[in-house]
C-alpha cells in the first residue's frame, strides 16, 4: 500500500546516516537508487544474500559480507566466528556446499594484537566447523579513529548441486514458513553487552553456521523453495524481503514465534520489536506445505534446531506484505523498518 | 505473574463483555502514546465493538514537542564543546531543516541514554565538555528529571543542563476537550502519568468537562480493562474516575516524586506541537537551579514561529481526523522522511496508522 | 529503561556517601541498576522502573484481585464493577 | 641473510602499526606469525594474491583486496575503480579470465551520498571495461569517525585455462623481469593531493585493469612463470615476495626501470625510494629469455604497455635477494621494507 | 643540468682518477647522513681503491638524538591537548620504553610535518590546541626553526613550542678527533651545513685536528668530487679545507640565517646519543623566546641518564666499529625493532649497512 | 620539502602584512611552495629548499665550472687541483 502510494521515491537526506546500514527501507533505497541502477545485470538481480553463478557449464555460489560489530567480543563469540558463520549461511540459503572463503581485514591501528589472534583463531575454528577453507586474504591496517577495532569481510564460494534452485522467486501460496531457533538474541547479546546500557544478562549471541542442519534439509527434503537466515533487520525484513521479491503475502502466527524470556524482556525495556532484531544462527525455511512436518522434524533433530516452530504461511493477500495474527485473534502488518529502531521512552 | 496480564484467553472474555455493555456510541481517547503503541501493537481496535472509536491523544512526548525546540536542541548539539543526549526517539524529529541524526552524520557528539542520569554520569565523566540531556516527556519523566538536576546541585556537577521540553496532562485534555469540533466522550487516562500524580486531578477534570475517565495500564488486559471501565461509565452516564490500573496507581501518586517536582520546576505555558500554546501545561526549571537550566546557561532564544504548515498533527490529536485523512500520509510523509512529530515516533498516531496500516 | 516496565528487586544498595538509592531489579532475566530514591522496597517486591529510576512499587494484592475480578467477568459474563478506590 | 642470522622471530610490538599494513616485513609477520598458522592450508600457500582453487574437476581463481584510500578521489581516479582494478588484475595475474566480482561496503556515517554514487558509477565503469560483473554486494554503515568516508572490499572469480599455472614457484634462474610501465605514480599522486603538503604536480594514479594486455599475453606467449601486480610495497617488495618464495635471485639493472621525472623529483623531495612506492596499473612479468623480446612487444602494443622495459633477470645469487645494478655499475641488495617509507629530513 | 652531476661516464672517469691519486691508506669520514645514505644509494664504497676506509659520522640527526630527549617527545605527545608534530623519520626512534608510533597507535595525536612552518600553520589552525614541534637537526635546519620561532612570535601564535634538539657539527667532529682510537684522517664536511655556516670554522678544525677537509655535496659525482679533493688534499699531506661543492656553498656561508640562529638561539652543551655529552656542541632557544621551548612552556626536566647500553652507536660513530661488528646487528637489531638510533633513520649507519647489507 | 633539493623559481611572493616572503618553486615537475626570506632570487633562478625554506640560491657558473672540472680530468686524466675560492 505504502509504495502504491508513493510516487515520488525521494532521497531526501545528502548524507549516509546510521539508518542507511539498517537493513530497513533506508538500506534498501540506497540498493534500489545507487547500487542497482549502477551495477545492474540479471545476477544481481536474484536479490538473495548470494548469487548463483554459471561457470563453466556448472554453477557456483559467491556471496560477501562485511563485518563490523561494536564491541569485537561478546557473550557467545566474537567478530570471527560472526564473519565465518554469516558468509556460510549464505551459502547454505543459496543451496550451496560451502568450499571457499575469502577473508579481508582492516585493522585500526593500536589494535592489540592480543585480540587479533584471538579473533583469527575463532575464524579458524569457525571454518573448521562449517567445512570451509579459507583460502585468500588481505589486510589492510588504517590510522587509529579510522575504524573499530577490526573491520572483516568474507566472501564465499560454494557448489551447487544441479538443478537445485532455491530463490525467493519460488515462493508461493500455501508454502509453509518455519524459524529454525528464538528469534533476537544476537541482536539483544550485543546491545546488551554496550557499556552504557549497564545491562547484565545470560543472553549469548547464537552465531553458528548450520552447515549440518542446511545438509540434511537439501537431501531430505526435496522441494524446498527459500531458505535465509534472518540477519540485519530480524525475521521481520527478511520476510518483507521475501514477500515483495516473490510478490506473495505472508501471515504469522505471533504465538508461535519463539522468542526466550530475556530477550523479550530487554526488547521491552528498551521499546524494541523483537521480530525486527537480528540473528546470527536462525534461518527461515519456506517450504510447500505437504513437507512443512519432515522438514521440522529434520530441524529438531540438529543440536542448532530443537527449538525450531512453524510461524506462518505464504497467503493470498497484498503482493509484498506480511502479516501477523495477534494472540487476540487480530492481525496486523508488518512493514518494513525505516531506518534503525531507536530505543522509545514511553 | 504479570504475563497474565496478557492472556488471549482472559482478553477474549473482556472483550465479550465490552461487547455486551456497549450500547451506544463513545468517542473514547486514550491519552498516552504508550497506550497508542500498545493498541496498534494488539491491534486492539478492529475488535471493538462499531460504537467505540477510539482517538489518539496527545500523549507522546515525542510528538508534541515543537520543531522550534527540535531545532533549538540542534544548536546546541552543533556546539563544538557540547555532548548531546536524548532519548533515542528524539532523534528522528524534524527541526524546520534538520533532525538530531542528519546532525550527528555531520559529526555532531550525540549520545542515545536511558535515563537523565545516564547523560549525568558523562558529564562528570567529561570535565573538558557540557553535557546537555534533551528532557521530554509528562509528568512521569518530570520527577526524574527533577532527581538529577538535584543529584546534579548535590554533586556540585557544573557542566551539566536540560533543554526542558516538559508537559503536563490535564491542561492539555482540557483545551482539546473545549474545542468545539471535539467528539470526546471518554478517556483512558495515562496510568503512568497517574503513578505520579494519583487521580484527584482527573476528578475535577470528569466533573468539569463531563467525561468518564478510567486510569488505565498498558498490558492488553489493562487496555481492554480501561476501555471496559470507560464504556461502563459512559453508558450509566457517570462522570467521574474509576481506576482500572491499581497495582501500579495509587490514590494519591507518589507524594516523593511530586516533592521534587515542585523543588526543581515551576508551572509555565508551553507550546504543544500541533496543538499550540496551552496555559500552564508545562514546567520549566526555577531560577534558583537556572545553572542547569540549558537555554539559560547557553543563553539562548527559542524562535517560537517556525511550524511545519502541511502537517495535521493537532488535527489529529484533537480526534478531527485520523492520519490517514492526512493528504501528507504515506506520500509525503513516512517513517524515512517524516513531515511531523506523530510520524515520527513509534508510537506517534501517524507512525503507528503507517506501520500497522490500519 | 527507556519505558516504564515492572521488575523485581534483587538487592538494595545505599550508598554511603549519602548519594541516590539504588537496586538490582530483573527484568525478566535482565539485571539492572535502578534508582529507588522514592520507594520503599526490599528484595523480593516487585517496583515499575521508568527512565532509570522506580516510579512507584508494585500492589502485588491489587494485581492478584485484578485477576480475580477478570474471572467474576467470566463467570458472570455481564456487567459488573470492578472494585475502585474513588469513592 | 638478515633472515638467516635472525633466530629468534619475535613480535615486539603488541598492537598493530600503521607499518603494519604497509606491505613490508611488518606485514609480512602478521601474515607468517597470526594468518598463516590459524588458517594453515595448501591452498593459501601459494603465496599468490590470489588462489587457484579446483571446482567440481576445473580451476578458478578466487582473490581479495579491501581498499582504504585517502582521499576517496584523487587525479586519475577514485576508490571506485581502484577497487575494481584491484582486484581484476590479480585474477588476472593468477593466469585467470575475470568473470564476477562482489562488492562490500562499508560507509561512514555522514558520507554525502553524492560521493557514492560516483564511485559506484566510476566501479560501473571500470567493471565494464575490465569485462567484469558485479554480482553480490554488501552495504554496512558504521558511526561518524569509525571509518573513513569508504571502504570497498572486492573479491573476484576467474576461470583459469586448463594447464595454465602462473605462479612464484615457476620462477628459475635466467628468467627475465618485465615491468609494464612507469613506476610509482599511483603512491605518489596519493601522497601529493594530501593536503597538507601543498604539493602542486601533473601526476596521475595508474589505477588500470589490464586485461587485453594480459589476455594478449598468455595467448601469444606460452610459457609465463610469473605475473604480479606491484601495488602497495612497489616493485622491490613485490620482487622480494617473489624471491623468497621461489628461493631465487633477482638481479635489476637501475638505469631501466622506467620513471617519470615528476614522480623521482616528488620522492626525492620526500626522502622516499620509488622502488617502494606503490602502483595501481604496473605489472611485473617474469618469464624465459627466450619469450622475453616477443612478450615486450605484445606488452608494448598494448595502450598501457608503450613504456614497458624488461629491468632484470633472475640469476644465481643468495635465495630470497633482489639486486639493483647501480649507474656507476656497482651493485646492492634491496631488502624489505619494515613498516611505512617516512618522509626523511636529511 | 643538475641531472648532469649523476652522469655514469663522468663518475666512472672520476672514480678512475681517484685511483690513480691514491697512495695510501686513508680513513675519511663523511659528516652528514644524507651522505652516509647517497654512498650506500649508489654503492660507491666498493668501487673506491682499497685504501680507503669511509667511517660514517655523527651527522644525522635522528641518529644523535638521545633517548631521554625522545622520552620527552614522547611524554609530550602524551599529553590531551598536546598536537605533538614532526619530520617522518623521528617517529621510529626508541625512547626508552616506547616510540612515537606505537604511542601514536595508542590514539596520541602525532602528525607527520615536512618543516616546521607547516606546524606553526597547525597551531593557528588549532587555537584550542597546544602544537610541539620536534625540533631537531643541526646548522642546516636551526635557522629555519628559528625563523619560525620568530614568525611564531611576530605572529603573536601562542600556542606554539618547539623541543629543540639541535646539535653544531665542529664541537663534534673535534671530540671524534681526538679520541684516542680515533684513525680519522679525512672528512667530508657536509655541504649543507656548510651552506649556512660557510667554510672558516672548518679551516680552524683543520689546522688544529691536522686533518684535510672537502667540503661535500649529495648527489654521485660532488660526492665522488669530494672524495677525490679529500684524498688528493691527503696525498699532498695538505690539512685545511677545499670547497669541492661550489655552486651551493659560498666562503661566508648564509650571513642572514646565521643572523636570525643568533637571534633566537645560544649556544649550549648537548647529549649525543651514543658519544656523550659535548661542550658547547648545540642550540638552545634563548630566554627572550622561551615561551616557544617546550621544555620551559611544560615545565619539563629530560631525564640525562637513560641509555640503551646494549646499543654501540657511539662507536659507530667514532669509527671504532662497523654496524657488522656489533652483537645485536641483525639480531636483536633490526629496522623494524631497533636497539638504537642509527638503525631507526634510513640514514642511520646501521640502517644502511642493514638495507644495503653491505 | 624535507630533504635539502634544488628547485626553480617559478614566482615570488611578497605578502602585503609583512609576512614571510614565498615563491613557488618548480622541483623536477613538482610545484610547491616555498619561503624564500633569506634569498635574494627571481623567477628563474635555482634555490636549494630545506624542511620548507631556501637556504641558498644556486650559483649555476659555478655548477657549470665543476662538470668542465670533470672534463679537464676526464682529458688529462691526472691529478688536477680543482678550483676553490679558498686562498
Ligand atoms: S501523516 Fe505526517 S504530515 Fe500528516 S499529520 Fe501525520 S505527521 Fe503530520
Ligand atoms: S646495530 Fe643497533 S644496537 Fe648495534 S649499534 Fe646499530 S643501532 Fe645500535
Ligand atoms: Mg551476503
Ligand atoms: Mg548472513
Ligand atoms: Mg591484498
Ligand atoms: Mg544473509
Ligand atoms: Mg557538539
Ligand atoms: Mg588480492
Ligand atoms: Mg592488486
Ligand atoms: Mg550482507
Ligand atoms: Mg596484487
Ligand atoms: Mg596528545
Amino acid at each position: 500500500m505504502k509504495s502504491a502510494q508513493c510516487p515520488i521515491p525521494k532521497q531526501r537526506y545528502d548524507r549516509v546516516l546510521l539508518g542507511h546500514g539498517s537493513g530497513g527501507t533506508l538500506t534498501q533505497s540506497l540498493i534500489d537508487e545507487i547500487f542497482y541502477p549502477a551495477f545492474s545485470n540479471p545476477f544481481l538481480q536474484q536479490q538473495h544474500d548470494g548469487t548463483v553463478l554459471p561457470l563453466m557449464s556448472q554453477h557456483i555460489a559467491f556471496t560477501t559480507d562485511s563485518f563490523v560489530v561494536s564491541p569485537l567480543f561478546f557473550p557467545g563469540g566474537n567478530i570471527g566466528d560472526l564473519a565465518v558463520n554469516g558468509t556460510v549461511n549464505d551459502l547454505l540459503c543459496c543451496g550451496a556446499t560451502p568450499l571457499y572463503l575469502s577473508a579481508g581485514f582492516i585493522l585500526e591501528e593500536g589494535l592489540p594484537l592480543e585480540d587479533l589472534k584471538k579473533i583469527v583463531k575463532t575464524m579458524a575454528k569457525a571454518a573448521e566447523k562449517a567445512g570451509i577453507t579459507i583460502v585468500t586474504g588481505d589486510t589492510k591496517v588504517v590510522e587509529k579513529g579510522k575504524c573499530d577495532g577490526v573491520f572483516i569481510n568474507t566472501s564465499g564460494i560454494g557448489s551447487i548441486q544441479k538443478n537445485l534452485r532455491i530463490s525467493p522467486k519460488n515462493v508461493t501460496e500455501g508454502d509453509i514458513v518455519i524459524v529454525t531457533g528464538p528469534i533476537g538474541e544476537h541482536g539483544v547479546c550485543i546491545l546488551s553487552t554496550r557499556e552504557n546500557l549497564g545491562f547484565e544478562s545470560k543472553i549469548k549471541s547464537d552465531t553458528v553456521a548450520l552447515r549440518s542442519m542446511v545438509m540434511n534439509l537439501l537431501s531430505g527434503i526435496p522441494n524446498i523453495h527459500m531458505l535465509r537466515d534472518a540477519t540485519r533487520g530480524g525475521i521481520a525484513s527478511t520476510l518483507n524481503e521475501i514477500a515483495d521479491t516473490a510478490q506473495v503475502s505472508i501471515a504469522l502466527d505471533e504465538s508461535k514465534i519463539p522468542i526466550e524470556e530475556p530477550v523479550l524482556s530487554a526488547c521491552e525495556l528498551l521499546g524494541l520489536d523483537p521480530l525486527y532484531v537480528a540473528n546470527e544462527g536462525v534461518l527461515l525455511v519456506i517450504l510447500p506445505p505437504e513437507e512443512a512436518e519432515s522438514a521440522l522434524q529434520i530441524i529438531k533433530n540438529d543440536p542448532n534446531g530443537s527449538k525450531a516452530e512453524i510461524i506462518g504461511e505464504v497467503v493470498k493477500g497484498t503482493p509484498g506484505e506480511v502479516y501477523l495474527n495477534t494472540a487476540l485473534g487480530s492481525s496486523r502488518i508488518i512493514g518494513r523498518l525505516s531506518g534503525e529502531q531507536l530505543p522509545r521512552i514511553c | 505473574m504479570f504475563n497474565e496480564f496478557r492472556n488471549p484467553q482472559k482478553a477474549k472474555i473482556l472483550l465479550e463483555a465490552i461487547h455486551k455493555i456497549t450500547r451506544h456510541s463513545w468517542h473514547i481517547m486514550e491519552i498516552c502514546g504508550g497506550q497508542t503503541h500498545a493498541l496498534a501493537r494488539y491491534r486492539i481496535e478492529p475488535l471493538l465493538p462499531k460504537e467505540i472509536k477510539l482517538i489518539h491523544g496527545p500523549g507522546c512526548p515525542v510528538c508534541v514537542t515543537p520543531v522550534s525546540i527540535v531545532d533549538t536542541a540542534i544548536q546546541l548539539a552543533l556546539k563544538n564543546n557540547v555532548i548531546f543526549t536524548s532519548f533515542g526517539d528524539m532523534l528522528r524529529v524534524p527541526g524546520s531543516r534538520h533532525d538530531l541524526l542528519e546532525i550527528k552524520s555531520r559529526g555532531a557528539d550525540i549520545r542515545i541514554v536511558y535515563s537523565p542520569l545516564d547523560a549525568l554520569r558523562i558529564a562528570s565523566e567529561n570535565p573538558g565538555h557540557e553535557i546537555v540531556f534533551f528532557g521530554i516527556g509528562f509528568e512521569t519523566t518530570a520527577p526524574i528529571h527533577a532527581l538529577t538536576i538535584l543529584e546534579a546541585y548535590r554533586k556540585k556537577i557544573r557542566n551539566f543542563s536540560v533543554l526542558t521540553s516538559l508537559f503536563t496532562v490535564p491542561q492539555a485534555i482540557t483545551t482539546i476537550a473545549q474545542d468545539k469540533e471535539c467528539t470526546l466522550n471518554g478517556i483512558l487516562a495515562a496510568g503512568h502519568v497517574c503513578a505520579i500524580t494519583g487521580t484527584s486531578e482527573y476528578e475535577k477534570l470528569a466533573k468539569h468537562l463531563k467525561l468518564s475517565i478510567a486510569v488505565t495500564g498498558f498490558e492488553p488486559l489493562d487496555l481492554l480493562l480501561g476501555i471496559y471501565t470507560c464504556i461502563d461509565l459512559l453508558e450509566n452516564r457517570e462522570y467521574t474516575v474509576k481506576n482500572a490500573y491499581r497495582r501500579i496507581v495509587a490514590y494519591d501518586g507518589n507524594p516523593k516524586a511530586r516533592q521534587e517536582i515542585d523543588e526543581v520546576f515551576e508551572i509555565c505555558n508551553r507550546k504543544w506541537r500541533g496543538i499550540g500554546e496551552i496555559e500552564k501545561s508545562g514546567y520549566q526549571i526555577r531560577s534558583k537551579y537556572e545553572q542547569y537550566d540549558a537555554l539559560k546557561r547557553f543563553n539562548i532564544k527559542t524562535d517560537n514561529k517556525k511550524e511545519a504548515s502541511s502537517c495535521q498533527a493537532g488535527d489529529i490529536m484533537k480526534g478531527k481526523i485520523t492520519p490517514m485523512q492526512c493528504k501528507q500520509f504515506g506520500i509525503y510523509c513516512t517513517p524515512e522522511h517524516p513531515l511531523g512529530a506523530p510520524m515520527v515516533s513509534s508510537e506517534g498516531a501517524c507512525a503507528a496508522y503507517y506501520r500497522y496500516n490500519i | 529503561m527507556c519505558l516504564a516496565i515492572p521488575g523485581k528487586i534483587i538487592s538494595v544498595e545505599v550508598p554511603e556517601d549519602g548519594g541516590l538509592k539504588t537496586a538490582v531489579v530483573d527484568f525478566g532475566g535482565i539485571l539492572k541498576n535502578i534508582c529507588i530514591e522514592w520507594v520503599e522496597a526490599t528484595p523480593g517486591e516487585y517496583v515499575l522502573a521508568h527512565a532509570g529510576v522506580a516510579l512507584t512499587t508494585i500492589d502485588i494484592k491489587e494485581a492478584e484481585e485484578t485477576l480475580k475480578d477478570f474471572e467474576i467477568i467470566a463467570c458472570h459474563n455481564e456487567s459488573i464493577n470492578p472494585k475502585d478506590h474513588v469513592q
